[in-house]
């Protein structure tokens, strides 16, 4: 196994589809020329002999740019649209849940709209506002979308790729923050299904679950807790938000009987919150006690430093929560 | 479906002038396809009264000649694309009668399953890509196959039809513009009936003339023409299709054109935004009587030929109409049938209850 | 008491506020002339002798003028931008989410945007997948909005004036199917407060919440209960889904222990998923079965009647629900 | 904040020509304001590189002509609104240096208390409405506010500053055809720096001069200046200005202008999309430079002066950054406390652990 970034780990996915499917092409702000405004096509466009048609650079305008990936899938191309982040993602949305996620159901199954939409979402680093929203929520609740977000180099690659080869639109959500984070990756050809969650560590006591950058928190949560509590907390990684795999969650759950659901974006109507309806439906039998959830404080980000550290949810954040569903913080 | 080969629309140039040199079999047939969108529109409307068809209902009824002269001049593998007043093109296009009735009476017949409805006529072994019901929606998305296009090396076109309202809206300048840019072979078509909804467009376009907004854009040649006389509307779009084919690049057709019907089966024909007298004025205008009077007086058709192609679409709309009366409805899988290409695991586990 | 339809009520609102305040407009597509695709505001440009600026008609253009509402209310108006149905919302979603919702966080406190975005949302009747869609999950996962979705003429008439006395952004959800339906509202002037839901009918063996259209469909499920087996349901209606008013759900649930949640749209991370998320953790010991839930099916709707009628939550469905959780369909 | 009388931007037309008639002390505030957004500037690219700003900084070198000569136009009941590029649209409207500064470091003190850092600067009682950090988001938030100057009857305008690559967008369109058909007091001011990012907006847009969009609008004036030149932008800017205020009428005016540095200080100032040649070339062609050497060939001020304002602005400067250090940083009870106007129960409620 080979050691990359999750940015490398993507940048090997484009490529790889990109030279397997001459269908597949990549469209956005920045993406060729540039490399990319967070690097991820770094190179690409050369790669690809500076063809434009497989590598565009588009002017500002994700509604219209969006509407052409839709346009160009139904026309059996198999587009990869890059939101530089998704916060720009807004002004699409009508392109991606009235026209992507519906042509395939409208057109009575014959048009397929095999179309991969991404970018990064959440906070960075004091960016305010306007740029650290997490639109997990909002894309998870659409039926026609797939939606995944990947918490390491290895799922990256292998969701991407994936992603490239369903025919349905796929929403795939990364993070800047994520782009730097090293990781073990096969050398071979692999591909990581979409729907599967993965428990990205064993345990016994209770159940973390996570996605995209929380995953990170929780596996450190669950270390504090093994030191501090001798707790065995299992990790589950949903990976995929849309299908949701919560027979996985279910599993672990039922083996420890204790929940925690950690999620960046905020906390009401987040996708913790149908985990949590999932799990208190589906085990009531077995939880000893109430699903607990972690998330981004309910507030637009604000611009200061510890204001913003405060609101971004973190591993402390999840090692108090768990300490509460094990009955250790009555006191 | 009916095509042309190249020389029927070149003609010699003496011709050029009247009938665009194009043979009578050809002539005949864009008569008789606007006649069959009038009566096919005619039994909708009945058949909606009498509650057989449901939801939103737009007829196209006064605007043939745009869909018939435009799409008439296309290739079998040539693209068409369109909103969500699309019956007229969809027949236009090749679609059969029966299929495109059975699916405004939602059944498993119709061109879409039952599952688009009016607005949502699809039908992809002629290319024809809807039926999309968010205004301007479809502009992009026509660009993108126009995009396919010029990414395959292929020398096809797409055709995009569109209403008025759509030139105020932020979608079609983004794809105008990329369209321009990225010198995308599609044929932007405007059917500017004067008014959206109940809003007369000069209202809310700061504008005169809706093909000057293609002044914005390089590349993008821009004409009006007249919508209700289907022949210019057939040499505008056949400019137009050329120069996508040959040059690669768009063009933005607007045909003034005008709807006898409310906005849709729901809405008033006239009422506080148009008079009876203005709407009886344009009918005045017709294109298909338009148009006979013309054949015949060129010596085209007799009385007699179009009193019989006329039975032919009645008979053609009622044994539609029939079909889709026989047709069944979706079964209830259907409803999870078409919502993703492949497996889905559990894809009802959240819908209990019913 | 008169008892006057959805719709008249909502004008009645429209009229009062643009009386009592010369600040309060309203805009949007054919709201003037046409007098509003639903007849909403029926005469009202007349009525305001035929003032453009107090009654504007816009183009199809929803980020455009929903953005010019922004900036109206930025600058001391008080808009109200209709939206002819919340599927166009998408179009402004931008607008609403980026704008509206983060001005006020973003300046520091400086600028207010008292701005109510209103317009009918859901499914009405063979529509097809463009134009059912519920929009209530997206915009309720928003701080910095407010979210109303009224049952009843009362309410509606009630929540439109708070709403245009917030300063606020609110959005409000109405319901095509609404419209028409007719219910007694107070001669005299009154205000339904934002954030309040209200017990819609009193019960003591489980507890059915439900907002807008669902809560029709709830009483009447509650009627079928005690005919058929003898039991009071408790309905409540959330009338407001941001600040969503957890406590009046909790008292009931406290008291029934047992519920029901009701909702039209999608039921992946539906507004149903955050009740039943706060229920379990603040209700956990007093449920004796676990929150269910009957939303729309997870699905974009399809054209056909027969199908519609299936996917659309009615009820017969909210009987069915009710009596799992009652443990009355144990056979 | 400064403004002028309206006799001193008339003059006497022999002096139109030159320096527009303005006198002494309006040129001098002129080239102050550039200096100070420069050397502001550069203060806090340095206070970047030493950690003591975070996020996004995107710095307007070289294009200070355009907001001083735009923005000092304006009267002080006038509004401006302006995109994420804003700290020196900020200084010009009279925000304090300190006040800026502070908000770059995230204080309590700082013009937006901290909650929105250098992309939203927002500051009521000088009608600087931000500070937006959506391409092409504000600007139909102007035309609301040129709505609500119409709808009170008032002869106050909105000055709407922007990048190139807005007029590639949907925002950009709906905005021009609403405030051209509702005959809207806006000014807007393209910032064409030739780059949207890495993008050479040639490469985006299909159009030559962004000038020329405006033929989609009628009511809607349109011109380009040399925006490297402040008197240009004052006189063109102050022409708008006229037309809103008197004849409600908008303007979109191009000012050609450079920008320095890369996009955001994350940004290399040249790269694969501009060489490093290319930005020398335009350092030559300084707003300031040029203004300075001006203003001492025609005897309005001497090198010494320029010297003595330099030194002034220096320490205006170095004063704010030593006070934006003091300000202290925002409680956490500030992160609820401008989400809402009013009470907003629980609003805590799910926010646990922390
Ligand atoms: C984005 C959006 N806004 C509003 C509507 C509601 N609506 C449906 S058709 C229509 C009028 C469209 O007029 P035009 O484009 O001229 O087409 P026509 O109906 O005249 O054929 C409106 C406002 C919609 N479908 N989509
Ligand atoms: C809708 C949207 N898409 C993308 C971005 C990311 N982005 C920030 S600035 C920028 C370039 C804008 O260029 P221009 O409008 O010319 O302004 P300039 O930076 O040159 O002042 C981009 C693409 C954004 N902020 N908003
Ligand atoms: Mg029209
Ligand atoms: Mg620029």
């Amino acid at each position: 196994m080979a050691v990359i970034s999750y940015r490398e780990a993507l940048d090997q996915a484009l490529r790889e589809e990109m030279e397997r499917d001459e269908r597949v092409f990549l469209m956005g702000e920045e993406v060729g020329e540039y490399d990319g405004a967070y690097k991820v096509s770094k190179g690409l466009l050369d790669h690809f002999d500076g063809n434009e048609w497989r590598v565009r650079d588009t002017p500002i305008a994700e509604n219209g740019f969006a509407g052409i990936g839709v346009g160009a899938a139904m026309a059996g191309l198999r587009p990869i649209v890059e939101f530089m982040t998704w916060n720009f993602s807004l002004l699409a949305f009508d392109a991606v849940v009235n026209s992507a996620a519906k042509i395939h159901q409208m057109s009575g199954g014959q048009y397929h709209v095999p179309i991969v939409f991404r970018g990064p979402g959440g906070a960075a680093i004091q960016l305010a506002a306007q740029h650290s929203q997490v639109p997990d929520a909002w894309y998870s609740h659409v039926p026609g979308l797939k939606v995944v977000a990947p918490a390491t180099p290895k799922d990256a690659k292998g969701l991407l790729k994936s992603a490239v080869r369903d025919d349905d639109p796929v929403v795939m959500i990364e993070g800047e923050l994520l782009y730097n984070i090293k990781g073990e990756v096969p050398e071979e050809e692999y591909l990581v299904p979409i729907g599967e969650a993965e428990v990205k560590r064993e345990g016994t006591d209770l159940t973390i679950v996570a996605h995209s950058k929380m995953v990170h928190q929780a596996l450190q949560a669950a270390d504090t807790l093994e030191e501090k509590h001798d707790l065995q907390a299992e990790v589950v990684d949903l990976r995929t938000l849309r299908p949701l795999d919560i027979d996985t969650v279910i599993e672990s759950v039922r083996k420890t009987n204790r929940v925690v659901v950690v999620e960046e974006g905020w906390p009401q109507g987040g996708v913790g919150a149908q985990v949590a309806d999932d799990v208190q439906r589906e085990a009531f039998d077995w939880l000893d006690a109430p699903v607990t959830r972690v998330a981004g404080l309910d507030v637009p980000m604000p611009y200061a430093r510890n204001l913003e550290k405060q609101v971004f949810p973190d591993s402390r954040h999840v090692v108090r929560a768990a300490e509460h569903v094990c009955y250790l913080d009555q006191d | 479906m009916a095509t042309k080969s190249e020389n029927e629309t070149k003609g010699d140039p003496k011709e050029e002038a009247g009938l665009l040199g194009l043979d009578e079999e050809e002539l005949r047939r864009l008569l008789r396809l606007m006649m069959l969108g009038r009566r096919f529109e005619e039994k909708a409307a009945e058949s909606y009264q009498t509650g057989k068809i449901g939801g939103f209902c737009h007829l196209y009824m006064g605007q043939e000649a745009v869909a018939v002269g435009s799409i008439s001049s296309l290739r079998d593998d040539d693209y068409v694309i369109t909103a969500y007043r699309d019956h007229v093109q969809a027949l236009v296009r090749g679609i059969e009668p029966r299929a495109v009735m059975a699916e405004l009476f939602g059944r498993v017949d119709g061109c879409s399953k039952g599952q688009g409805g009016s607005m949502h006529m699809f039908d992809r072994s002629l290319n024809f890509m809807g039926g999309h019901a968010i205004v301007g929606s479809h502009v992009p998305i026509a660009a993108g196959v126009g995009y396919a296009i010029r990414y395959r090396d292929e020398d096809r076109v797409c055709l995009c039809l569109f209403g008025d309202s759509v030139t105020n809206g932020g979608p079609f300048h983004e794809a105008f513009n990329m369209a321009a840019k990225f010198e995308l072979p599609v044929v932007y078509l405007c059917e500017n009936n004067s008014y959206g909804m109940g809003t007369d467009i000069s209202r809310v376009a700061a504008v005169q003339d809706l093909a000057d907004r293609a002044c914005a854009y390089e590349n993008m040649a821009s004409c009006s023409v007249d919508g209700m006389d289907v022949l210019a509307v057939r040499q505008a779009v056949q400019e137009a299709i050329d120069r996508a084919r040959e040059e690669h690049l768009p063009s933005f057709i607007e045909a003034h054109c005008y709807r006898y019907m409310g906005h849709s089966m729901a809405d008033p024909s006239h009422g506080t935004y148009r008079s009876r007298e203005e709407v009886e004025e344009h009918r005045e205008d017709d294109p298909i009587l338009t148009f006979r009077r013309r054949l015949i007086d060129e010596g085209v058709i007799s009385e007699e030929d179009y009193e019989a192609m006329d039975q032919e679409v009645i008979d053609e709309v009622e044994d539609a109409a029939e079909f889709a009366d026989q047709s069944p409805r979706p079964d209830f899988a259907d409803i999870y049938e078409y919502v993703y290409s492949g497996e889905y695991p559990d894809i009802d586990r959240r819908d209990a209850w019913r």
